[in-house]
């Protein structure tokens, strides 16, 4: 997926407009594509996405810790599919602190799992307004139509 | 256990003779050193008895002292001789041969070390003139409160005078008219009252309250003192001005009982200045004062000494140019030795404080 | 009387496979970095250390019996700093795989058994699917720029197939069309199949490795059918 | 190519220094090289050492024949007529043979020349580049042209030529034109180069290679070597305590453990063995500088305390300075909420989760993982010193140096190569005493600068006026050849009896005085160096500038004048060892002495060599030491004295007389040159845990010594319980005794592999597997072995219920009691030593308040005792492995070399001396000398100096009142004169 959003705009088969989004965004390292990807396939995807950013966006910053070391959403293993709500929201307070303390309006993630998660928790972290994006979204929204 | 045995005779005086002369006479000691009048001296001097008929002149509790004893009593204990000592001495002269001990300048083997209770001594002139208007001064000046104030400025801020850490106490305080207390507070004392067939009694209950008393008194003189003492030496051109007339003679070196080199180092050739040294610290700040290093002898002695003194006077009473050298010496010790909480002559077992090496946390501190 | 403690071998620990460097269970010391990590540490009896203790004394039936393998999202900061290389995110998942499907919670061994049944979690027949999602391309159609806009379903010989997560295809509609625009600008060969197209496997959840199995065998079968060289997989 | 016959070591660290001064000083020429442009390694950054928590390391410098180096702060410089020192240079590359190797270095030109750069920092004014400075670990900038360490002597600058860029600034501003641009590297082949000592330490782990610590990303995440320097009073800080982020005062500061040790993941199944001990010196300096708001904690996995010392220094920085030991490895740390402070989660004892602000964190980096030898290191003749290896404390590092030093020495001795011929310098002096005093003055103008700075006139006609005898020249530069040349060859002219040199830096000139003396017949004791320039620099007037220089000059004639040498004394050495105790450490001693032709009395008290240790070993270390005793038994050299005890000994290093007893009877004296005390240890008795009151209850040593019987047996499915630290580690015997632990594991590990059905369980406090011993733990673990931490308050319980032995504890990890059945208990009782203290007050030495013989210094001089010649290793100075006791065995063996390789004894130049006329016996003095070089003399009555002993550091003279003592070139009336000159 990155890989493929990496070599369309390299090799310019779609072009971004990088004026369009000018708020502060944050950008999520999903445990899927980082520490699971590294274990399994001995790459984690942490360049990539923050190449795919670069392209797209000009205020975009980074939680810390992030890559290898970040924070899980606390959605993921499936435990947006259990009953366990309360410890869900619990967990993401980490996460919610360090997306405040960014002053990002907008989250972009490249995670299903942690699209659902953050926008189901921002508002009891006192941030309803958070929009939280696909990082494949982004790209949609500022895609040059000739 | 502290055993308290009353001795009466004609006076105290005659009190404390019967009993040193009954040590002699049973053999319980070799000879004895005690302050006797000899017939060239109205002064009593440290004289070392071996017969108990030649005991005429003794007077331990004469208010005076010409010099302190301890130098003497370290004199005859030196070295071993063998034979058995009984030392009798005040609490200041005491105390100053704990520190000659601890300074290996004698030793305490086979001695027995018999301290007076003193009430305080009278300058040497002061005593003259009365012991030759009364014939028992002795009894005269212990029977007297008000005699209190011919006692030296030493005695008067002196707190520590019951001995301690003595075989035997010879007490006045509380004693009845005509005798004296004998009290034992080691088990060599303990046995010399056995022997000696004293009679033991209760400590008198007049004696805790005349002795509190005289304390509190001293420690108020005391602490008075000090407080004017400080204000007179806490910047170098005060110490200098207080000490300005001294003449370099040592005689406060001389009589002070811790100062105990062989040579002082003031008197060698480092301190002998040739002539060009003189005129070129004259040429250089246009004037200089004569003796030189005063102020540096002085500083000296308190370096090396303060944590000794015992504060027994003498060095004021012997100063020509009346410095008031004892003030200054009590007044500072007080400080030194309350930095190492250290009393000279408190404890033999007590070592000397720059003896002591302590590494900041190495495990000689656990 | 207490009881004795003694140490149990773990079936736990055989099945949860080891990280590369070859480290398992038994090289806990204890240290308490996974527990230090975790921010579910605490909560609810959680605590990734006292998980790997249990495993190392043998004592699978408190771990599988709890809720507590339940709680954990697998994300693996625990081990990302274990020292040991121990992988305690498998130690969970083999545990869920243990439990008695029934007992599983929620809707993850439900959803795992339609979508064994049905090809998608939701349990959706192929033809409302379509409908959906043609739907939705119609709608894309309409937007400047996107007019020749079509979904190839079961495109054979395309370059590129593409799988949904079924939320999007239930509720959240809205979010399929961001991918759709990219291939389409970037004239991308993709089609999305009728069949199949579920893109999100439970089984990683439920700790099924059979069903896991099943899901990917049938995409792969599918890219086989059309004679696609690529996959697009959301998870 | 260079002929050279120099033993050459590498890297100039502590290691490397030990092990040059070892060579140096039993009579080998060495060279001594650092790639690095200053000396000292890691040390240099640290000022504050344990156990006094002050530096230590001049602790390390000759104590005899003291006048062949000069005796200054190590962590200035090494000064050694011995050592020859190469900085900036590295080996490329070694071939030949063990005693004749072939060693290519590289040499980097250091860009400025020492003899001519005076230090005055012009240079780096110019300079327009500006870097991190690797001293100050970042906290300061510095040029390209700077000072490597800002104590080092002489201080000259030095090019870091990877961040030159040659523009020749520096080389323009130079006012004495010491600076060459050509930084070409010199490539050097030595040929015959007898042996090579590699010394060069090991990497720091760097912990901005992992995400966990925000290392780099998070200024207030610093390393330990970092903060050692926050904590220096040549600091960043100037010692006080501010954090780098934003200058605030600290207060709250944590210690992470571990980082980049015990971490199988990075290749680190190590423990990186001093950096438990180096975090708690620094919580407590940091806490006693903070004063009562301090608020430190240690989070750690085990607390490796495993010195003798450590335990009690770690209980008090935690009990007297407050200081918290939390066990719990950092996941990781993360900015608190102000983005200032940092923010670490933790579980504390019960296991419950804490998020905790501190204002910074400390990483106590231990080795690098990825650091390697070079392959160079395991070519025979080349010898390694284990700190090289692995990270080390000092201790560690000072022995093993010596181990390498010794295994050097023995190499080149063997092969026949001769030690330096002994002293050919000219030791007699004419009897100067009896002439005149004459005093030439040289006065070096510093080319044409200082001519017209001074008033020449001024400073001639006064000098003619001071009384004496004074001849005074001129001459334009001493520090280049020609003017050398041209001074001695004055020199040589004069009937000057003195020599006053002003010039520029004493230090360049010092080493050379020797030179000088042999040159010109005047007494090293009787030259003085003065620093003209420095004078100059600081006064800006003409006449203000004189009058320093005047006064300078006048302050260092009367000393001259009033120094009044005698002749050194001396005496012959014996040239043979006594060696009391013939366990691992003595045998090995005696060895070492033996194989280098000196004769070795060795005394054992029992009627068998080997030591306790013989019984409970395992079987790979008791053939070690069954060899050992073998090769003992039959060297020609050695004469051992079994069932014998030391009675009574006098004497002094170099000449010692010893009477022993053997049998209980048979009285001898021996005369001997060096004592080596190996008195050994004893394994610890115990009454807890039910000792002895069923058979299944055992010590380890006891467990030990029944695996290796053929019945030993237990039920295939047997409990093993193994109890850690048993009444160790806590008053009274408050010590870890170092080897239980390994002994523990390694039981452990046989009864899995001999039962894999049993269970085993180890109660432990913290396991001490420092170094690459911390293998054996994670291999224990792999194995199955169960660890179950306790501590003080909540000790393991044993207790016999009907035959059956029951053992209660709680497991802190799942905070349930723990309650087993076990079938065998091993008690890990640990060793205390044997009792000494007969001998103890036969040498007039200490021990520590366990029993053991104290060294003169646990860290710089850890096998020296306070007095010289004498010398201790193994368990009777501290608990040690066998291979410990035995490296210990080597370097006091070293030690001992220093004395045994001399044929006479000399005082040197600066030693006491007591005036017996003034002295009144007060043996004030003889309390307060720290080297024990005093003696009473009880049939003169006299206080008498040991003058091999003697150090010169004059606390004897200042705590005598009279000055009865003085010490030798420091008289009263010279130090008056000098006084009396400067007011």
């Amino acid at each position: 997926m990155f890989d493929l959003l990496v070599d369309y705009i390299r090799s310019g088969r779609i072009r971004l407009d990088k004026t369009k989004i000018t708020h502060r965004v944050a950008y999520h390292d999903p445990c899927n594509y980082g520490r699971k990807s590294q274990e399994l396939f001995g790459h984690g995807y942490y360049e990539e996405p923050r190449w795919i950013l670069d392209q797209c966006i000009s205020d975009w910053v980074d939680l810390f810790p992030a890559g290898g070391n970040q924070y899980c959403c606390g959605g993921g293993g499936g435990t947006l599919l259990t009953p366990y709500r309360d410890e869900r929201i619990h967990y993401a307070r980490r996460k919610m602190e360090q997306i405040k303390r960014t002053g990002a309006k907008m989250l972009v993630v490249p995670c299903h799992s942690c699209h659902g998660q953050i926008k189901a928790v921002a508002e009891t972290y006192g941030m309803p307004d958070l929009r939280v994006k696909y990082l494949w979204e982004v790209v949609a929204d500022i895609l040059i139509i000739d | 256990m502290i055993r308290y045995a009353l001795v009466k005779n004609r006076s105290p005086v005659h009190a404390v003779k019967s009993v040193l002369e009954k040590m002699l006479s049973q053999k319980l000691v070799d000879a004895i050193l005690a302050a006797a009048r000899n017939p060239y001296s109205l002064l009593p001097m440290p004289t070392l008895f071996c017969d108990p008929g030649k005991m005429e002149g003794i007077d331990p509790l004469a208010p005076v002292a010409p010099f302190n004893a301890a130098r003497q009593a370290a004199a005859v204990t030196k070295q071993p001789t063998g034979k058995r000592i009984a030392l009798v001495l005040r609490p200041c002269e005491q105390r100053a041969l704990i520190e000659l001990v601890k300074l290996k300048q004698c030793s305490l083997e086979n001695v027995i070390l018999i301290g007076v209770e003193c009430l305080g001594r009278l300058e040497n002139q002061a005593y003259i003139q009365h012991a030759s208007e009364v014939s028992d001064f002795t009894s005269v000046f212990y029977k007297n409160p008000d005699m209190q104030a011919e006692v030296t400025r030493a005695c008067g801020v002196c707190e520590q005078f019951t001995p301690a850490g003595v075989d035997l106490t010879i007490s006045l305080l509380g004693a009845p008219e005509g005798g004296v207390g004998i009290t034992a507070e080691t088990e060599t004392g303990d046995t010399l009252i056995t022997q000696l067939e004293l009679a033991v009694a209760d400590e008198p209950e007049s004696r805790a309250a005349a002795v509190g008393k005289l304390l509190q008194g001293r420690i108020a003189a005391r602490d008075a003192l000090f407080k004017a003492t400080v204000e007179k030496i806490n910047h170098i051109e005060k110490f200098q001005e207080l000490i300005a007339t001294c003449l370099s003679c040592h005689s406060c070196r001389i009589s002070c009982p811790v100062c105990y080199c062989k040579e002082c180092v003031f008197i060698t050739d480092i301190f002998a200045h040739p002539p060009e040294t003189l005129l070129r610290r004259a040429m250089k700040r246009g004037a200089v004062k004569l003796p030189t290093d005063t102020t540096m002898f002085h500083l000296t002695r308190l370096a090396h000494m303060s944590h000794a003194c015992v504060g027994c006077g003498h060095c004021s009473s012997v100063c020509p140019s009346n410095i008031p050298v004892a003030d200054i010496f009590r007044t500072v010790a007080a400080q030194t030795q309350a930095l190492f909480d250290y009393q000279p002559g408190r404890d033999i077992s007590e070592p000397i404080p720059y003896l002591v090496f302590e590494e900041e946390l190495s495990e000689s501190s656990v | 009387m207490e009881t004795i403690t003694k140490r149990y071998p773990s079936v736990i620990k055989e099945q949860a496979p080891l990280r590369p460097i070859n480290s398992p269970v038994d090289l806990c010391m204890a240290c308490g970095t996974c527990a230090a990590g975790c921010p579910l540490t605490g909560t609810k009896g959680f605590d990734p250390r006292k998980i790997v203790r249990l495993v190392l004394m043998g004592r699978d039936s408190e771990l599988i019996d709890s809720k507590l393998p339940w709680l954990c999202t697998m994300c693996g900061k625990c081990e990302h700093a274990c020292p040991m290389g121990i992988n305690i995110a498998n130690l969970i998942r083999a545990a869920r795989g243990m439990v008695e499907r029934e007992k599983v919670p929620g809707m993850i061994h439900k959803g795992v058994e339609l979508g064994l049944k049905t090809g998608n979690n939701l349990g959706l027949p192929a033809e409302d699917f379509v409908f959906i999602i043609e739907d939705v391309g119609a709608e894309l159609a309409e937007t400047p720029g996107f007019s020749d806009f079509k979904i190839p379903v079961d495109k054979k010989g395309a370059n590129l197939l593409h799988t949904l997560h079924n939320k999007l295809v239930n509720t959240q509609n809205e979010d399929l069309v961001h991918w759709w625009k990219i291939f389409h600008l970037a004239q991308e060969d993709w089609t999305i199949p009728s069949q199949n197209w579920e893109g999100v496997n439970w089984g990683l959840f439920s700790g099924d490795d059979d069903a896991m199995k099943t899901f990917i065998g049938r995409i792969v079968e599918h890219m086989e059918q059309l004679n696609i060289s690529s996959l697009m997989y959301p998870e | 190519m260079i002929k050279n016959t120099k033993i050459l070591v590498v890297g100039a660290g502590i290691s490397g220094i030990r092990s040059a001064l070892d060579l140096a000083e039993t009579g080998h020429r060495v060279c001594l090289i650092d790639k690095a442009p200053a000396m000292g390694g890691i040390l240099s950054q640290l000022d504050h050492q344990f156990p006094d928590n002050h530096c230590g390391m001049c602790r390390m410098l000759p104590m005899i024949d003291r006048d062949n180096g000069q005796q200054f702060c190590l962590r200035k410089g090494l000064f050694h007529e011995n050592i020859e020192i190469l900085l900036s240079t590295e080996i490329i590359s070694i071939e030949g043979n063990a005693g004749n190797l072939t060693v290519t270095i590289s040499r980097r030109p250091q860009g400025v020349d020492p003899d001519r750069c005076t230090g005055c920092r012009d240079c780096e004014s110019e300079c327009n580049i500006e870097i991190s400075d690797e001293f100050s670990a970042g906290f300061r900038k510095r040029k390209a042209i700077y000072l490597p360490t800002p104590h080092q002597i002489p201080n000259q600058r030095v090019i870091d030529w990877d961040t030159c860029s040659l523009c020749g600034a520096c080389r323009d501003a130079c006012p004495t034109g010491s600076i060459d641009l050509d930084n070409q590297p010199e490539t050097l082949v030595l040929e015959n180069i007898p042996a090579v000592i590699i010394s060069t330490g090991v990497e720091l782990y760097d912990p901005g290679h992992v995400d966990l610590y925000g290392f780099g990303h998070l200024p207030n995440v610093v390393t330990a070597t970092a903060f050692e320097r926050i904590l220096s009073s040549s600091g960043p800080y100037q010692g006080r305590l501010f954090r780098p982020s934003d200058g605030k005062a600290l207060k709250k500061i944590a210690w992470i453990q571990c980082v980049g040790s015990r971490n199988i993941m990075i290749g680190a199944d190590y423990c990186s063995t001093a950096c438990c001990m180096f975090a708690v010196k620094e919580a407590l300096l940091a806490s006693r500088k903070i004063g009562k708001d301090a608020r430190t904690a240690i989070f750690y996995m085990d607390m490796r305390t495993f010195g003798r010392d450590f335990q009690r220094y770690k209980d008090r920085a935690e009990k007297d300075a407050g200081i918290r030991f939390v066990r719990c490895r950092v996941h990781s740390i993360e900015p608190a909420e102000n983005d200032k402070d940092i923010l670490i989660s933790y579980i504390d004892s019960s296991g419950n989760p804490i998020d905790e602000t501190f204002d910074m964190a400390v990483l106590s980096t231990g080795k690098n993982p990825e650091f390697q030898l070079p392959e160079f290191a395991s070519r025979e003749g080349v010898f390694t010193v284990n700190s090289a290896r692995g990270f080390m404390d000092i201790q560690g590092a000072v022995i093993s140096a010596s181990v390498a030093s010794e295994k050097a020495g023995r190499s080149v001795s063997k092969k026949g190569s001769a030690l330096l011929q002994q002293r050919p310098e000219k030791l007699y002096f004419d009897a100067v005493c009896e002439e005149k005093p004459q005093l030439q003055i040289v006065l070096c103008t510093c080319g044409d600068f200082l001519k017209p700075v001074l008033d020449w006139d001024r400073i001639k006609a006064e000098l003619k006026n001071m009384p004496g005898r004074i001849e005074i020249a001129r001459i334009k530069m001493i520090c280049d050849q020609n003017g050398w040349d041209e001074m001695i060859a004055m020199l040589r002219n004069t009937t000057a009896n003195r020599l006053l040199l002003a010039a520029c830096n004493p230090l360049v000139y010092l080493p050379r005085l020797k030179e000088l003396s042999q040159e010109t017949g005047i007494m090293p004791s009787l030259m003085e160096v003065i620093n003209l320039r420095s004078m100059v620099d600081q006064a800006t007037d003409l006449a203000f500038r004189t009058r320093a220089v005047l006064c300078e000059l006048e302050m260092s004639i009367r000393r001259l004048f009033s120094h009044n040498p005698v002749e050194p004394a001396l005496y012959p050495v014996s040239k043979s060892a006594l060696i009391v105790g013939a366990g691992p450490a003595g045998l090995t001693a005696a060895i070492s002495l033996a194989v280098r032709d000196f004769k070795v009395s060795l005394v054992e008290k029992t009627s068998r060599l080997g030591g306790n240790w013989s019984n409970i070993q395992s079987a790979e270390s008791r053939e070690t030491i069954r060899t050992l005793v073998t090769e003992v038994e039959n060297h020609p050299l050695i004469t051992i004295h079994s069932e014998a005890e030391v009675i009574q000994s006098f004497g002094n290093p170099g000449r010692f007389v010893t009477r022993i007893r053997s049998n209980n009877k048979d009285e001898k004296s021996l005369l001997h040159g060096v004592t080596i005390l190996a008195t050994g240890g004893r394994a610890a008795e115990t009454t807890a845990y039910s000792y002895r009151k069923n058979n299944k209850i055992t010590t380890l040593f006891e467990l030990e010594e029944r695996l290796q019987q053929p019945d030993f047996a237990v039920g295939s499915n047997a409990t093993i319980v193994f109890i850690q630290c048993v009444d160790s580690r806590e008053e009274p015997r408050n010590y870890c005794s170092r080897i239980c632990c390994l002994k523990s594991l390694k039981a452990a590990i046989t009864l899995r592999e001999v039962y894999p059905q049993s269970q085993v369980y180890i109660f432990y406090r913290d396991i001490m597997t420092y170094g690459n011993s911390e293998q054996v733990y994670t291999q224990a673990r792999r194995k199955g072995v169960m660890f179950i931490p306790y501590d003080l308050e909540n000790k393991p319980r044993v207790r016999i219920e009907s035959g059956r032995i029951m053992v209660e504890g709680s497991d802190p990890v799942l905070d349930e009691p723990v309650f087993f059945e076990a079938d065998l208990v091993a008690l890990a009782t640990g060793i205390v030593p044997n009792p000494a203290a007969d001998l103890v007050s036969i040498f007039n030495l200490k021990t520590t308040c366990d029993g053991f013989i104290r060294e003169a210094d646990s860290k710089w001089r850890p096998v020296d005792t306070g007095r010289e010649g004498i010398f201790i290793c193994g368990v009777g100075r501290s608990p040690s492995r066998a291979n410990e006791a035995m490296d210990e065995g080597k370097a006091a063996a070293q030690r001992a070399l220093r004395i045994l390789s001399k044929d006479t004894m000399i005082a040197s130049r600066h030693t006491a001396r007591v005036r017996h006329v003034f002295c009144s016996l007060c043996e004030t003095c003889m309390h307060v000398c720290p080297h024990g070089a005093r003696y009473m003399d009880f049939e003169l009555q006299r206080v008498q100096v040991d003058h091999a002993a003697c150090q010169g550091c004059g606390v004897c003279a200042a705590g005598c009142p009279n000055s009865a003592t003085i010490i030798e070139s420091f008289e009263e009336n010279g130090i008056m004169g000098a006084i009396e000159a400067a007011l």
